[in-house]
């Protein structure tokens, strides 16, 4: 794929939506696609019937439809994050061992994660903030990792000390090594190929500022 | 040869202390919880439980946590929103955690019951779910052996069982429920129904009988996955 | 279990049926078995319903019911031998990683196969002879061999040349080591326990006749 | 996205010289006939074939054998009563062959769909057909490495699918269609009948579509499985 990086500067950073819709329209179209738990979930919201986009969800199913409200709700039927979904035609269900073969034999196309820290070689990390009063929790995200053969991640770019999610190296608990090729933040979209780091768009700030407050080497389409 | 309980309770009164239960269920879908709650009232202590979760709010596994018959939970994602009792025994150091990537999970408990000692994974490699574990490069890539995990006794809660003992599942309720069944030496299935033998068409059974040993019908109301609020 | 060891000295060697009836009498009740491919086959004429014996066909079926005549032949319902059977209420299909997980799992309670050789260890040769110009051919025999509980073994005790087929230690290529605990033959019925082969029965000749011929030590129940 | 291939000509077209080539089937069941025929008049040679057996008679399997494409056979049992084209073959050093216990066979493929590099089972240890393999001691007993088997293509025999490639089998017929189905880079399966999207229940689709890539409905009559004579 070729780009060209574009300088958003007069436009407002995103919020979680447009972020969202962003990522649901880089998908592409007729793809096997797993939203993580929490920010990833919305992404569906923008995936229309047309593009032939079919969800799975870690616990068990292929073909999941959007999420269920009223009388369709049905505590038999919901997704990774324990949230009533509804099936679409097509539909099938499988158990867990089946479902993470799936996920680890390569098959999902993409899969869209929430990221502590990604790291300008793809390294994730999206699982713990490694406190020492945290609970460790990781749940399929390691296997979504190495697994899909794509995986984009969604952050704001900055924490709220103003220090880079984007990292030379991450110092969070890493979920998986070099398994990131896109970068979706609310001030930047960022493409890893070729062993680096390329600005797509920028929202809010030019690249130059970008360079002046992410530790990593950043490159752009000519 | 199927046994057919007459009441959960009856259903696991053989589970012994210091017994590992491989407990069905992903969060609330799937989870067996009259047996669980059967599990509690009958007391055996110093479990291992082998779950997704570590328990929602104060019912089913949760409580049975809460009751401290547990010792030691091995699950991909202990930490929700309604984890408290688990939460507050971790922190106090009274449960003993570890933690497995799902995928992992799940494939450990598929070889328990496959016979297989042990596989390769590209899960958890380079991270720190890794560590203490052995790894192996295939392919100029880092995979993790990870080994099978069985149970003394699994819980399971399926759809509907015939007489024999064979299973189907409804939607996600599915999840570990059938490689559970197959992992444990003696596989205990709560289900909504139980239809005569040759009334499940043979090419839609999920669980084969052979996986199971015990199997108690509960209220179906409280099992059809409807909201009960 | 405890036997007395008995001599029919007046019998006269058992013939195939009368072999895989005294199997089938062995099998217990209410167990999951599979029945290898030849000989063995013949066990389930022998298996009464009342007995509810539950049969496993290694090719993705459980509960298989007997062989298919007449407009019951379905060439889609074959056995491991590729005979047409039939199916029994509570039969259920699989695919075959299932079915041999089914088996590798140590889920079958009883197989029975054909054997060239067993040895007083309880190894068990019975895919190929070894010779140089033979086809080799193992299909689910080293699988069931690992895997069942209990492997019984059906051949007479004799090859042409008068050897015994029951040796100290198998010529023949091994199918699994220190895997069958029963030997029906047509001149006398073996049980391997606790590292020792007990006559059970014997048919046309005496214990001590067998043992003038069979290269290894003989126990007897008391 | 499912492409629904208008011959079973059509549906091989892609399959290139020197590929490794999952068939389905066990004995004739499943066997994936009217494919196998479509890619012997295909012509595409030095192949790499996948299946439990090597052919019977002179039809399907034994046929693409006797064409002469077949280059290298992984199966578990290919002396049958009607192997007489492998048999020659064999003799005379036209192929070579891999003979795999058939659960190991069923396992290495099930590895290949689902990222597993590598697996321990009991089955061949000590004998001769460990030769040459790592082997390693679990729990005081011996285990063989095996490594996983995948295919470039997998010809597939299913019963019906619906519009996007969710299937389902028929009897014994499924045997290594589902694993193989996974294992391979395109998947390519006959079926009877292809039904609507939707008129499948969700609950019994055995082959979910993302393993599926191209699916020809050929006629029914020659995949329903009845004796032909």
């Amino acid at each position: 794929m070729s780009f060209h990086t574009v300088e958003h500067l007069d436009a407002a950073p995103l919020n979680r939506d447009a972020m969202a819709k962003l990522v649901a329209e880089d998908i592409p179209a007729n793809s096997f696609v797993n939203l993580g738990i929490g920010q990833p979930t919305k992404v569906s919201d923008y995936l229309t019937p047309e593009r032939g986009v079919i969800l799975h969800t870690e616990n068990g199913m292929l073909g999941m439809g959007p999420q269920a409200v009223g009388d369709a709700i049905d505590l038999d039927l919901i997704n990774a994050g324990k949230i009533p979904v509804t099936e679409l035609p097509g539909t099938a269900y499988f158990h867990h061992a089946d479902s993470f073969a799936m996920m680890r034999g390569g098959h999902l196309d993409v899969c869209v994660m929430g990221a502590f820290q990604v790291s300008a070689q793809g390294d994730l990390a999206n699982w713990s903030t490694g406190g020492d009063d945290s609970i460790p929790a990781v749940g399929g995200a390691m296997d979504l990792a190495v697994g899909a053969k794509d995986v984009y991640t969604m952050m704001t770019l900055f924490a709220k000390d103003g220090s880079s999610k984007l990292v030379t190296e991450c110092t969070y608990p890493l979920t998986g090594l070099g398994c990131v090729s896109r970068i979706y933040t609310d001030v930047a979209t960022f493409i890893l190929e070729n062993d680096a780091v390329y600005v797509r768009e920028t929202f809010s700030m030019s690249v130059d500022e970008l360079r002046s407050r992410v530790p990593v080497e950043l490159l752009t389409y000519s | 040869m199927l046994k057919i309980a007459q009441s959960a309770d009856a259903a696991v009164s053989a589970i012994t202390e210091g017994s590992t239960v491989l407990i069905g269920g992903f969060g609330t879908a799937g989870q067996p919880i009259e047996l669980i709650d059967a599990l509690r009232r009958h007391g055996a202590g110093n479990l291992t439980v082998v779950n997704n979760n570590a328990g929602n709010g104060d019912v089913g596994l949760a409580a049975l946590l809460g009751a401290g018959l547990v010792s030691r939970i091995i699950c991909s994602f202990p930490r929700q929103v309604d984890s408290y009792i688990f939460d507050d025994l971790y922190r106090s150091g009274k449960i003993e955690l570890e933690v497995v990537p799902q995928g992992t999970l799940a494939e450990r408990i598929r070889a328990g019951g496959a016979g297989i000692a042990g596989f390769y994974t590209r899960t958890s490699a380079g991270t720190p779910l890794a560590i203490g574990k052995e790894s192996r490069m295939f392919d100029g890539k880092e995979y993790v052996l990870e080994l099978p995990i069985r149970g003394d006794f699994a819980l399971v809660k399926a759809h509907i069982s015939d007489g024999m003992g064979n299973l189907v599942y409804r939607k996600t309720a599915r999840n570990f429920g059938p490689i559970m069944a197959a992992a444990a030496n003696a596989s205990i299935v709560q289900v909504s129904e139980i239809v005569d033998t040759g009334a499940l068409d043979p090419e839609i059974i999920v669980t084969p009988c052979i996986y199971v040993d015990t199997v108690v019908q509960v209220d179906a109301d409280a099992t059809h996955g409807k909201a009960k609020a």
